[in-house]
């Protein structure tokens, strides 16, 4: 598999009234061409910002992409002229987010504001691109497509909502789609339907995705590989199997244990992690996960544990104690 | 969209029938209207004559009923001190106080709206802080006081505009609407419309201070908030240049509470001409009702007073119908 | 399933209808939305009652109508032998001291201008529950036991983290010792590991207090770990209810199959092995329930000639496991 | 208001540190209110300008060069008129020969005295109707709202005239009118904000535990209504400042020999093309004092909202 992106050190922060919120700190991975990538962690954790730094819309001020790279099909996103990166944005790289019905501007027809990325960045003219658009709109599972393209957003359903954030995003066939918690704010059965409409229409068109969540499960189900974030970091990265089967981070074993299993006797209780999720605004140096750990050594205070390889070269996990953990708990 | 519109017209005939009635009452409660029309001079018959001439006698909403059918019919009464018809002078004040509202509006608009867009968007720079303290002056002047200053320094010292009036003596101007700008370009008259447009500078200056400042205001603060919308997002995210995002995406939203305001304006606009009329001698309106109020010559006052909130309730009429243009969610319910 | 256990609570016929009013200036009612529609069931004492479903189901509305902050359209909710419905003035007031609720989205629950000290202890001023330097320790005490400290009694909502206002709000719910908590999604808005924390505390409560939770959610692993019995609803009305484990093994409405499977498992191989039922089309509007059977136009197993003619009534099919569906007996 | 699109944003991104999250010092509602307040550059310059007018107003015996006498009648001296400012008159005289930088701090006494009184009517009336409105709801709400739709149709100086023509014209009958003009704007804010807090979850948390109507009213509705109540006080006494002046001007407010700002303004109007100090300074403290209550209250608008721009 070719890459397709590459993240190095990739450190993004806000510079609010109360202090600097260290939001991202120093992230690095990459993402193959046709793959798709879960990145998962609570709120807060950076998984959204991360994302939003590598398409550039981070808020500036008070956010600011510190350093770092991003290298999306040869070029560095990073460091390209504003309009080289609107040229990347909703073209080759496309980002579906989390609520769609703020996500729609509520005073345009569907139809024009999935037009509009048309005629932008594949240069159709109107007719060329309503056709399209119907397309796309059937594609992605609208009833009647052709008659809904006056429609305002309101008049369609959450999950049908979705379906046009999704059908706006794939327009201009993009190579990569980062969606950002797409089936957050839907119902169960709901949600079942967007990751399956996902999931199909990344195997047909065979585009790479980012899929941030915190739903671990939704990772379970659609993802190949995985980043766990934590308080700005990945802690833990690797294929599904190995970060759930093999989990060597304490936070992703503490996450998988507050959850309750379908599998697992209903009585016993959950192993909750202590605590609260750290202060980004004084993130003090070490471990950021070790206030919560119950693994904690003195080595964890003071020195931050970097990103590295543990049995297997592409299952890399960020802890001092890994080793120990794995003879533990394998 | 036309069931919405009869609904909200249907909404407006109790705040109507509530204007007329205080109009009409009001001046009951100033003291008694015949003393007032019979002069000084009369003896307690002829007094006693009169009311019962004009039906003073009757139970007030007889006298309320008589009243309203009496302006349905078009006839507001005589004015006490010129006796001329008010309905004949109405048409003359009118189209005056409306030319020089059109104009203080759309000073206000034009410039309001475009300084609450870029301050907005250059948030907290000095542009944003600069707007955001100068419609706070704005806000805070004293409109007659503006007027005056107006006045002085470029009537009077600069000698750039006339200080008073209309149009100018000499100049020749066949009306028809009254409205001398619309008369003059009707008639083809060059120089009655440069006379007239020299003449509305200043009153209309004066008089949209308050507004501008306003609108200018509301439009920052609504900008601010749409711009931090997920839509504006998710423009960006298609890779929209920013003159795009701005102006097709974000100002379209953010122009609900910009057309409120507009529409709570008028009351404030009136307000304003009221005081502007009277300092730069514009026959309007405002100067006419004011003097009226002061001679306590009803039948003006009367009429004057139900214009002014009869403007006031369709303007507001007239933005909650283009609402329908602006939110889509209003038109389809 | 009842045998030799207490009947606490019993909801008899519940009904919630909210009118749709138009006019501008008469008002005139144009339609119901029809958020309960018939909904019965037992709680028995010391057990947890799941009530499972998706938007516009009721489920919310099921738990604020039995403590009167609605008024029902119709039904009884019998409280240890007396109708909450019937109630006036001051014994409502002495029969919602045995009813609490906890609520979805914390911080919204907890007036802003209080101290956390006045709004645990305001449940205690009143019902007049002793003097004021005892119900000061009974608050201290409240907030020991939901694992607060006690020393921020003084503090303000917006002080605390998600999860600590929501054991505020419990810390609220247990102060006049209830028997009944209403947990209305008490863990929804919260981050999972927090989640976990909450639903242990509410656990260790039950078992030290007694209590007696309707635990109201929509995420079916959290209601199975919590839950003794569950009852899911769809628009309106309950369509299973039975024991945990019989509805998890077996669920009997094609409704509940569906949902079980639609919940994703942090599990690769168990989700790759599953069965994935993938529901059509959206939740309809509670303002227009479909005719008949209300779940029929989204079915995968409908009998159009029969589900959209005729409501099918909630049934035990098996001891202690109901079920409204006409053909449940094929899932068996 | 610095910063606070920048919060917002956070908020939607999730940023634990977004939220305040420090723990140290107790920290209330009011105590964060005026943290915020006092970190606002433009509601800094508003209180230090309102602190100088009360001053100054509250000082008036000492600071002014000529007083009023018993019936608060300035003497004039006619050979001292239409002086232009110099270090003995800092303002200049007027027509009669009055110090007008006395008149204008006696001056500002009555134009702090008409705010506060106009308003306090006002606040009195306007928000009690409101909060019934809310409140009851139904034909009550009715009812009332629609009086206020009225009344708000009217051009403020047109129905504040036509009041102190009904009333008789004169400075007590003027900040009457101003206050009454004022109702409908308080009835409309108090009724809003009722309906809003009422539908909050606290609310119903309130009743879930039992707590009676007229605790959930006051202990728990109310309170929380106050922000914008306060806000549109401290922008509602610009307003009724600007309208009592306009009423002194048209001569329907204040009368002679009081030392009204508008009053002033309007006395030397006459001759303000060849003395325009006397018009320009009266105008002058009427803005100072207006901006003062204007940036306060745009200050306290952030302060206690702190998610409004």
């Amino acid at each position: 598999m070719n890459e397709l992106l590459r993240i190095k050190d990739l450190q993004t922060r806000f510079y609010t009234r109360d202090g600097v919120v260290h939001a991202v700190n120093g992230v690095s991975y990459s993402i193959d061409e046709g793959e798709i990538l879960g990145v998962v962690g609570e709120s807060g954790c950076g998984k959204s910002v991360h994302a939003l730094s590598i398409m550039r819309l981070i808020p500036d001020p008070p956010g600011k992409i510190e350093r770092g790279e991003v290298w999306f099909d040869g070029q560095d996103l990073l460091t390209v002229s504003d309009e080289e990166i609107r040229k990347v944005r909703g073209g080759r790289l496309a980002m579906v987010f989390q609520d769609p019905m703020s996500s729609l501007n509520p005073a345009m027809t569907i139809g024009f504001q999935i037009v509009e990325a048309l005629t932008l960045h594949l240069g159709m003219n109107n007719k060329q691109a309503e056709a399209r658009t119907t397309d796309l709109l059937t594609m992605v599972g609208i009833p009647d497509a052709k008659n809904r393209l006056e429609d305002y957003p309101h008049q369609f359903s959450g999950g049908m909502r979705q379906r046009v954030m999704i059908a706006m995003g794939l327009s201009c066939d993009p190579k990569l789609l980062i969606a950002d918690e797409p089936t957050t704010a839907l119902d169960v059965t709901i949600q079942a339907q967007i990751v399956d409409l996902i999931k199909r229409l990344q195997a047909e068109l065979g585009m790479a995705v980012m899929w941030i969540t915190h739903d671990l499960g939704v990772v379970a189900d659609v993802a190949e590989r995985v980043n766990v974030m934590y308080a700005g970091y990945i802690v833990e990265r690797g294929t599904v199997r190995d970060v759930f089967k093999r989990t060597r981070h304490p936070y992703t074993i503490g996450l998988l244990g507050s959850l309750p299993r379908l599998d697992e006797d209903p009585g016993t209780e959950l192993s909750a992690i202590p605590g609260l999720p750290p202060d980004l605004i004084d993130l003090r140096p070490g471990c950021p996960f070790a206030v919560r750990c119950t693994y904690v050594v003195e080595q964890c205070w003071n020195e931050t544990p970097p990103l590295e390889p543990t049995e297997s070269e592409r299952h890399t996990v960020a802890c001092w104690r890994w080793e120990e953990i794995a003879q533990g708990v394998a | 969209m036309t069931q919405y519109l009869l609904k909200r017209l249907i909404l407006v005939i109790p705040v109507v029938l509530g204007v007329t009635f205080f109009a009409y009452s009001m001046v009951l409660l100033t003291g008694d209207p015949a003393s007032a029309l019979a002069g000084v001079h009369a003896t307690p018959e002829m007094r006693a004559a009169l009311r019962e001439k004009l039906g003073l006698d009757d139970p007030l909403p007889v006298q309320y009923g008589r009243f309203l059918v009496r302006i349905a019919q078009g006839d507001l009464g005589t004015s006490i001190i010129s006796r001329i018809p008010v309905a004949i002078e109405l048409r003359l004040f009118f189209p005056a106080t409306i030319e020089l509202a059109l104009a203080a509006m759309t000073i206000a608009i034009v410039v309001g709206v475009p300084l609450g867009v870029i301050a907005a968007y250059k948030h907290n720079s000095f542009a944003d802080l600069g707007t955001t303290f100068g419609s706070l002056v704005g806000v805070s002047m004293p409109i007659f006081w503006l007027a005056l200053m107006l006045l002085w320094i470029f009537g009077l010292k600069l000698g750039w505009f006339p200080i008073g009036g209309r149009i100018d003596r000499s100049v020749d101007l066949q009306t028809i609407t009254n409205l001398y700008i619309v008369d003059s370009i009707l008639t083809l008259n060059f120089p009655a419309l440069l006379s007239s447009l020299h003449h509305l500078v200043l009153p209309a200056v004066a008089l949209a201070t308050i507004p501008t400042a306003f609108i200018a205001r509301i439009t920052r603060s609504a900008m601010l908030d749409v711009l931090g919308e997920n839509y504006v997002r998710t423009a960006r995210a298609k890779g929209l240049e920013e003159k795009s995002v701005v102006s097709r995406h974000a100002l379209k939203n953010a122009m609900l509470p910009v057309i409120t305001v507009i529409g709570l304006q008028i009351g404030l606009l009136m307000t304003g001409a009221i005081l502007t009329e009277t300092i730069f001698a514009w026959p309007g309106m405002g100067r006419w009702i004011v003097n009226a109020i002061v001679a306590r010559n009803f039948p003006v006052v009367q009429t004057g007073v139900m214009v002014f909130a009869l403007i006031y309730v369709f303007v507001n009429l007239a933005v909650d119908v283009s609402y329908g243009w602006f939110n889509p969610r209003i038109r389809y319910n | 399933m009842g045998d030799g256990r207490e009947i606490l609570a019993q909801v008899r016929g519940l009904v919630k209808h909210f009118p749709i009013s138009r006019g501008t200036i008469i008002k005139r009612v144009v339609g119901q939305i029809r958020a309960v529609d018939g909904v019965s069931f037992d709680l028995y004492r010391g057990e947890t009652l799941g009530l499972v479903g998706e938007t516009g189901s009721g489920k919310t509305t099921v738990g604020r109508t039995m403590l009167r902050l609605y008024e029902a359209t119709e039904g009884e909710v019998i409280f240890d032998g007396v109708d909450l419905m019937s109630l006036k003035g001051k014994e409502l007031d002495r029969m919602r001291r045995r009813i609490s609720m906890i609520f979805q989205d914390p911080f919204a629950s907890l007036n802003p201008r209080m101290t956390i000290g006045s709004i645990v202890g305001e449940p205690l001023l009143v019902h007049e529950v002793g003097n004021k330097k005892e119900r000061q320790a009974r608050v201290r005490q409240l907030l020991e036991q939901v694992g607060l400290n006690p020393n921020f009694i003084n503090r303000y909502p917006h002080e605390f983290s998600g999860g600590q206002q929501q054991r505020i709000g419990i810390a609220r719910a247990l102060a006049l010792d209830p028997e009944l908590v209403i947990c209305d999604e008490p863990i929804s808005s919260l981050d999972v590991s927090i989640q976990a924390q909450i639903v242990n505390l509410l656990e260790r409560l039950q078992d030290e207090l007694g209590l007696t939770y309707l635990f109201i959610a929509h995420d079916l692993s959290m209601v199975r770990h919590i839950s003794d019995r569950i009852a899911v609803m769809y628009l309106g009305k309950i369509v299973e209810l039975a024991d945990r484990d019989s509805i998890y093994s077996n669920p009997l409405h094609p409704y509940t199959q569906a949902l079980m499977s639609a919940v994703p498992v942090p599990d690769p191989d168990l989700q790759e092995a599953r069965v994935r039922i993938i529901l059509e089309g959206d939740i309809p509007s509670p303002a227009s329930p479909p005719e008949g059977c209300n779940f029929h136009t989204r079915c995968p197993v409908v009998r159009l000639d029969h589900c959209p003619l005729a409501e099918p009534e909630l049934r035990e099919l098996q001891p202690g496991h109901w079920v409204a569906c006409h053909y449940a007996e094929d899932f068996q | 208001m610095s910063g606070s699109l920048a919060e917002t944003e956070l908020r939607g991104l999730g940023i634990p540190g977004a939220e305040d999250q420090s723990q140290g010092v107790v920290r209330s509602p009011f105590r964060d209110t005026m943290r915020r307040l006092f970190s606002n550059k433009l509601a800094i310059v508003g209180i230090l300008m309102l602190g100088t007018v009360i001053l100054v107003a509250f000082m008036a015996p000492w600071i002014a060069s000529q007083h009023p006498d018993k019936n608060g009648i300035f003497q004039a001296f006619p050979q001292n008129n239409k002086l232009p400012p110099s270090m003995d008159h800092p303002m200049g005289t007027d027509v009669i020969g009055r110090d007008m930088l006395s008149l204008i701090i006696y001056g500002a006494r009555i134009s702090l005295l008409v705010g506060v009184f106009a308003v306090s009517l006002a606040i009195i009336l306007g928000s009690t109707l409101g909060a019934i409105a809310g409140f009851a709801g139904g034909t009550v709400d009715n009812v009332i709202m629609r009086i206020m739709d009225i009344m708000i149709s009217f051009p403020t100086i047109l129905l504040a005239l036509v009041i102190v023509v009904i009333l008789g014209p004169g400075l007590f009958n003027a900040m009457v009118a101003v206050g009454i003009v004022s109702i409908p704007a308080f009835a409309r804010i108090t009724r809003a904000s009722v309906l809003g807090e009422s539908g909050k979850d606290y609310v119903m948390a309130a009743r879930s535990i039992g707590a009676g109507a007229r605790r959930v009213l006051w202990r728990h509705v109310m309170p929380n209504t106050l922000s914008p109540i306060i806000v549109a006080a401290s922008l509602g006494i610009a307003a009724a400042i600007l309208d009592a002046a306009a009423l002194g001007f048209l001569g329907l407010g204040a009368q002679p020999p009081t030392p009204e700002w508008g009053l002033l303004l309007s006395r030397n109007r006459g001759y303000m093309f060849t003395s325009p100090w006397m018009v320009f300074f009266p105008g002058i403290s009427i803005m100072f004092l207006v901006l003062g209550f204007n940036l306060l209250g745009d200050g306290l608008r952030d302060a206690l909202d702190p998610k409004l721009g």
